[in-house]
């Protein structure tokens, strides 16, 4: 392959959502209002190219920058895009019916999810801080548009607004700190920055340097919903329409934590000992309080918004042992942590009915039996979450404590398995609540009314959980041969 | 000279903090004008001859039409509140004092020597070649960050909201 | 044999599936076919695949059927592993198992969640199978885990009932207690031994050359946070509160789960681990200690209880304490002998209260019972046939087995055999009592229950008695097959499992009753008839002969009156014996103990994490500029940090 | 003499905090748009003072992708004020608070 094409081809996937993404602006408004459909239906398919193109130029055993130095084409990227793509295709199933049944518009949810997904893919293969940055922002506009999507709804209005204003105060941070950065280095590309930083031997004790790292990662842990950068997972969550709700949980999440993994091994690798140290505070704190908070919550929404805040905490245990099996075991995560929660979040958007009237633990009362096909899936991603074994999320949560432990974290890890063993607790609630309780009056149980979409991809994330708890080592090892490409 | 550009410095100081004081919306707004308009004089003293103009245009300009237009269309004249009590006072300035103490050491420790200006290397020309060169890729993709914008504010601000009735070519 | 064995488990889940998913369309009937024909399938092929590992003569099999886990340098295969020991577990669960569904047939027959009842037993199989016969130690857990979750989820049965969940509440606050101990055990020996293989961790153990132990070492570490966990699971002080509460579920529930065998899960989980154990003698005391404090404090409770399934819940935590203590003085094979002996006569005597509490609808104070022998014969000599057995009275399966536990701790020479023999003993006369009492209480003397009610009392279905009298012959015969060693009988049970053991530093402690003599043994049999016998006839003087009813217990006046009955010699004993047992018992161990303390400090544990949930969500209090705050004093945080720690 | 290139971050910094500060303490909307305006042109002046320093022209080349952000932001966000106000009729970031705990 020539390296004229070979910038395009490792640059082909975001082409393609992007064409596509243009397509349904232009073809949206000349549908009628029953046609709409037709604007997800391009946005799926849009998806499903992009996906293919991707599996079709992998990069496997090169990495390669490409584009004046702006991108990594490497396995990492590949895989990473994957996992985002997979996530775009699934909420868009999810989105299906949702937008239909709460009379929104298709053709910009359509085209502002594929943008979100570009949005990532920067994230993900960018080589240029400045180009990480823009990618980030892509992604946030799109999520805090899409957070206010419902746009008659107060709790939408609310949702969008929190995430707007904490998300552009949080982003003039990370800015001023890659302004920082960019004063002490002279530049901004991954390599080059990283080059500086090996050379100067008197880096170490810079507080220039360090206060651009500080400032990065608070923009960084906002997105991710590090503590004590949290504080608007909740909120927004439970406002913003319950598809978006899913997606937010895992997409920009997933987009946060693969910046962050090139950003600390590919520019910061000297300075590894004090990320550590700020993550292991950060992550006891995460975990602690995203656990402690969503006992009590009676949203579900709400509730799986401060489990998020949970796991990501618990991703960060991956970071700081800072090998292989750890860096490994956070894609693998992030894939367990994609299927379950987006499934969850699914079905709590079938149930939820029109308005979203029923997303309380009390409406969840007595449906278990009467609608198994839901509630399975539901009760295996809920025991997903909780790490309950044979499930992904089991898997997931053993290789990430696994590895900080032969790290020497042992503390850590006890306060990760505590948290963990405390998250049981509410997740097991809702089973409870949908097994074994009658509902407050007889027979007032919710009506349920869902396409087949929604049932097929339940399904999917469903299948996807217990065979990634069954047969975790092909995508272990997919994981381990892209993150050797971070160079750890 | 040099004391025009301290006394922009100052002045672009002293409207930040009018900010934070003035009462009618429309002030703060015009406010935000002076900053940034001292903020521009800065750039262009700094050789950022082009971004200066950027400045006066994009922010001056259409920003701060957009924010005036949004306060003339709600409420222009109406006093806002404030939340100012003596704690909450006294935490942000602890704030204040706690972000300024650590910049300063900060820069302070950091090297103080300034390479050898050569006002060519800020010329538009060299400015143009590296946008074009290296920086082509953010700058085509920041279009879609524009687009987005374009999405966002026309999905906000579309007047019309009985979501999803037969209002066809609202997209 | 590779293939064979793994349908032993997985019959049961995909009869989990079926019930699960399409139970509510299916009719009653095809409903429980479903769920016994997959377990009496896999108790079928349980028995072939015992003969065909008779007939291989090998040690232990090991089947790796896929790699589970493989990251870095760490490897989980999804295995079994075939020895003596998890073919013994296999066959109790299988067996008890499928006898236990059958009798569910009846016993279930009018409830309304017919299919959910099925369908979590057959997932509960699933689970306790896939925790007996896994090869590692992240199996098992998969397996802990999920007879735990169907335990919570049997437990809550009666939903509509208020007890019932917060029962399913206590229980499953107190196994997350036990599940971190055993969690933080299980990465300790990832950590120490880099694998999580049984085999693979006992050979490295034997291979890095670890001896006993003299202080607290990692393998003593280990071997206690594992009993932590066991101590959730198998209902041992502190955390056995669960265990008594559990008995809002159904009877069969009771009697599979909570007594037959998924609180043996952590009997069995030491016992695999006996190559840590033998190793780590503080942990073993710790094991034998709090065994035999269990064992006689659970048994004290007992006494008093008016509820015939309490009597037997604080029965099955003694029982428990019985094979903790034999484990604590290295006598494994002992332990997993009284884990089956009672297995068989514990699941007996709750179907048969079971089956007393479904003939009176469902009235489970004893109070209310007394004189049902005419009315529930079989029932009635089949709870014989298990209350001999549990009180160790001769030639039942309990006699042999609780013989062997007491003879081994008085005679295997670790610490503090002597306290754990004395506390066993206690207990055995108490076990003996509370038995006694609660066969004369319900099925002899006079009736109370009133003339309109007896009418409608009626011995149970045949698919009922069918199952307790099989499980009355196996309590009775049972025990023939680990003959006490003065009797010259070769002991089949002991050496059957011999090899399990090949991995203990000293293979001398297992056989130092050999250092005894038989006389001695002989002895220590005698006292543990006799008290047995003691216990018998005290419950017989105050139950039959004096007619003592739970309602006069109660009544502080009975002392006076007894004093003006003629026998003077029982009255002061009851003065002077049962009257400050029965006070300890009730006020000071059940009342301040039990439910202020131990409930006191679960209850803690609960309201302390929602107090301090409820304190996390106030920092969510809904503003965005406070939100905006906590990130800037986050952010400032961070940066003075990296300010003082790192900038030089 | 020319003013050294740190008194152009100081005075970065001073407007950056006050920018902060402003978005703690303001109740109104509009004003709270203004002032992370005002902490996006104080991440500006850092820019343009480094590439200064630095004698490079890459920083003004971001500060040029700041700007199209910060022009972004503001139009969408508006559009969100303007969605609240007609929903609310209110400005006052503390009224907008249903969601809590």
């Amino acid at each position: 392959m020539s390296t004229k094409s070979l910038i395009y081809v490792s640059f082909l996937p975001e082409i393609i959502l992007g064409a596509f993404a243009l397509l349904i602006m232009c073809v949206d408004p000349f549908l009628k209002k029953r046609e709409k459909v037709f604007s997800t239906i391009i946005s799926i398919f849009a998806i499903v190219v992009a996906f293919i193109s991707n599996l079709l130029f992998l990069s496997r055993d090169a990495s390669l920058i490409t584009f004046n130095g702006m991108i990594y084409f490497d396995f990492y990227s590949n895989l990473l895009r994957g996992l985002f793509l997979l996530i775009g295709f699934l909420v868009s199933l999810f989105a299906f019916k949702y937008i239909e049944r709460e009379d929104l518009f298709p053709g910009e949810f359509s085209s502002l999810l594929l943008f979100a997904l570009i949005g990532m893919d920067l994230m993900a293969i960018s080589a240029n801080l400045i180009m990480t940055f823009i990618g980030l922002e892509i992604l946030s506009m799109s999520t805090y548009i899409l957070a206010g999507f419902k746009r008659k709804n107060l709790k939408s209005n609310e949702s969008a607004l929190k995430y707007f204003i904490l998300g552009g105060v949080s982003s003039a941070i990370l800015l001023y700190g890659i302004s920082f950065l960019y004063g002490f280095t002279g530049t901004l590309s991954y390599r080059g920055i990283a080059n500086v930083l090996s050379k100067g031997s008197g880096f170490i004790g810079s507080p220039l340097l360090f206060l651009g790292m500080g400032m990065i990662l608070v923009g960084f842990g906002f997105k991710i919903a590090l503590a004590p950068f949290h504080v608007w997972t909740p909120d927004v969550y439970e406002g913003a329409p319950t598809v978006v709700s899913g997606f937010m949980s895992v997409g920009p999440k997933a987009a946060g934590y693969a910046a962050l993994l090139r950003i600390v091994f590919q520019i910061f690798p000297f300075t590894l000992p004090l990320w550590r140290e700020l993550f292991v505070y950060s992550a006891i704190l995460t975990m602690l309080i995203g656990n402690l908070g969503a006992i009590i919550q009676k949203n579900v929404k709400r509730l799986l918004g401060y489990s998020s805040i949970a796991h990501a905490g618990y991703m960060l245990l991956g970071i700081i042992a800072a090998d292989v099996m750890g860096m490994s075991g956070i894609i693998f995560y992030l894939f367990a942590y994609l299927f379950m929660n987006l499934g969850a979040f699914g079905v709590i958007s079938i149930f939820e009915g029109k308005g979203e009237k029923f997303v309380t633990i009390d409406d969840y009362r007595g449906i278990g039996f009467k609608y198994p096909q839901l509630t399975f899936p539901l009760s295996i991603f809920l025991l997903s979450l909780a790490g309950i074994p044979l499930t992904a999320g089991f898997v997931g949560k053993f290789v990430l404590f696994g590895a900080a432990l032969m790290e020497n974290h042992m503390g850590l890890v006890l306060i990760a398995i505590l948290a963990s063993l405390i998250s049981v607790y509410y997740y097991l609630k809702v089973i409870v609540y949908m097994f074994m309780k009658s509902p407050i009056i007889e027979g007032e149980e919710i009506e349920v009314r869902y396409s087949g979409v929604a049932l097929f991809s339940v399904l999917v994330c469903a299948f996807f959980v217990l065979y990634l708890g069954l047969f975790p080592s092909y995508l272990l090892n997919l994981s381990k041969e892209a993150v050797v490409f971070l160079g750890i | 000279m040099e004391i025009l550009i301290y006394i922009f410095a100052i002045l672009s100081v002293l409207f930040a903090i009018n900010m934070l004081i003035q009462k009618k919306m429309i002030n703060v707004a015009l406010s935000l004008l002076g900053c940034m308009v001292s903020i521009a004089v800065l750039f262009i003293y700094l050789y950022a001859t082009f971004v200066g103009m950027l400045q006066l245009i994009v922010y001056a300009g259409s920003v701060m039409v957009l924010f005036l237009i949004i306060i003339t269309l709600l409420d222009p004249f109406g006093k806002i509140k404030y939340t100012f009590t003596s704690r909450l006072w006294t935490f942000f300035v602890s704030i204040i004092g706690l972000i300024f103490g650590l910049l300063l050491y900060v820069i302070y420790g950091s090297e103080k020597k300034v390479e050898a200006i050569n006002s060519s290397h800020f010329s538009i020309k060299a400015l143009s070649d590296r946008l074009f060169t290296i920086y082509l890729l953010p700058f085509e993709v920041i279009s879609i960050l524009i687009l987005v914008g374009i999405i966002g504010s026309i999905y906000f601000g579309k007047k019309n909201l009985t979501d999803g009735d037969e209002d066809e070519n609202n997209a | 044999m590779k293939t064979l064995l793994i349908f032993i488990p997985i019959l049961p889940l995909i009869g989990f599936l079926l019930n699960g998913i399409f139970g509510r369309s299916f009719p009653k009937k095809l409903v429980h076919r479903i769920a016994i024909t997959t377990t009496g399938i896999s108790f079928l092929l349980a028995v072939i695949t015992f003969f065909k590992f008779l007939s291989l003569d090998v040690e232990s099999l090991v089947f790796n059927y896929f790699t589970w886990i493989k990251a870095g340098d760490f490897v989980a295969n999804f295995g079994f592993l075939l020895d003596p020991l998890s073919m013994v577990m296999v066959l109790v669960v299988t067996g008890v198992g499928f006898l236990i569904h059958v009798y569910s047939i009846g016993y279930m027959w009018n409830d309304i969640g017919y299919n959910r009842f099925f369908a979590y037993l057959n997932l509960f199989m699933f689970s306790m199978l896939i925790l007996v016969l896994a090869n590692n130690y992240l199996l098992l857990f998969v397996g802990w885990e999920g007879v735990g979750l169907c335990s919570y989820l049997l437990i809550g049965f009666y939903f509509h009932k208020k007890s019932a969940s917060d029962a399913g509440k206590k229980a499953f606050i107190v196994n997350r207690i036990g599940d971190f101990g055993f969690v933080v055990g299980l990465m300790l020996i990832f950590f120490t031994f880099r694998t999580i293989d049984f085999e693979k961790v006992f050979s490295e153990i034997v291979n890095r050359g670890y001896g006993v132990e003299a202080g607290w070492g990692v393998l003593t570490v280990i071997g206690v946070l594992l009993f932590i966990g066991a101590t959730g699971k198998s209902a041992q002080i502190p955390l056995y509160v669960w265990l008594p509460d559990a008995m809002e579920g159904p009877t069969p529930v009771s009697a599979l789960i909570h007594a037959a065998t998924m609180v043996t899960a952590g009997v069995y989980m030491i016992t695999r681990s006996n190559a840590i154990y033998s190793r780590a003698p503080h942990a073993l005391f710790i094991v034998g200690l709090i065994g035999s404090i269990t064992a006689l404090f659970a048994a004290t409770i007992g006494i008093f209880q008016r509820d015939i399934k309490r009597v037997l819940a604080y029965s099955t935590v003694s029982q428990l304490g019985y094979m903790f203590t034999a484990l604590g003085v290295l006598a494994f094979s002992a332990g997993i002998f009284h884990l089956m002996t009672h297995a068989f006569f514990k699941a007996l005597l709750f179907l048969g209260s079971g089956s007393v509490i479904l003939a009176l609808h469902h009235e489970q104070d004893m109070q209310n019972m007394g004189g049902l022998k005419k009315y529930l014969p079989i029932t009635c000599w089949t709870m014989w046939a298990a209350t001999l057995a549990i009180s160790g009275i001769p030639i039942f399966a309990g006699f042999f087995s609780k013989d062997e536990i007491l003879w081994r701790s008085y005679s295997t020479p670790v610490k503090g055999h002597m306290i754990f023999y004395i506390l066993g003993t206690v207990a055995a006369l108490i076990t003996a009592l509370y038995m006694f009492r609660l066969m004369f209480l319900t099925f002899h003397g006079k009736t109370r229950l009133p003339e309109d009610k007896l009418s409608h009392v009626h011995e149970s279905p045949k698919s009922m008695t069918g199952v307790l009298v099989v499980l009355a012959i196996l309590s009775t015969i049972g025990g023939f097959v680990g003959m006490p060693g003065w009797t010259k009988i070769p002991n089949i049970f002991e050496n059957f499992l011999e090899p399990v053991f090949k991995f203990m530093p000293h293979k001398g402690i297992v056989h130092a009753v050999e250092g005894h003599s038989a006389g001695n043994e002989l002895l220590v049999t005698l006292v543990s008839i006799l008290v047995a016998g003691i216990g018998a006839l005290i419950a017989y003087i105050i139950y039959l002969k004096k007619e003592v009813t739970p309602e006069k217990e109660e009544n502080l006046g009975l002392i006076y009156k007894l004093i003006f009955n003629k026998y003077y010699v029982d009255e002061i004993y009851n003065f002077l014996v049962v009257q400050p047992i029965k006070w300890f018992s009730t006020n000071v161990l059940w009342k301040i103990v039990d439910v202020s303390i131990i409930d006191g400090i679960v209850n803690g544990y609960a309201y302390l994490t929602e107090g301090l949930s409820v304190g996390v969500s106030k920092i969510q209090n809904g503003f965005i500029r406070s939100y905006v705050g906590w990130i800037a004093l986050g952010g400032i945080g961070i940066l003075y940090y990296i300010l003082i720690n790192f900038i030089k | 003499m020319k003013i050294t290139p740190d008194f152009f971050i100081y005075l970065s910094m001073v407007l950056f905090s006050i920018g902060l500060i402003g978005v703690l303490v303001r109740r109104n909307l509009i004003v709270i748009f203004m002032f992370i305006e005002l902490m996006l042109n104080a991440v500006n002046l850092s820019f343009i003072a480094y590439s200064y320093k630095l004698g490079q022209v890459d920083g003004q080349i971001y500060v040029f992708f700041v700007m199209v952000l910060a022009a972004v932001e503001v139009a969408v966000g508006l559009g969100l004020i303007m969605l609240i106000y007609r929903n609310k009729k209110s400005l006052d970031v503390d009224e907008i608070n249903i969601m809590k705990n």
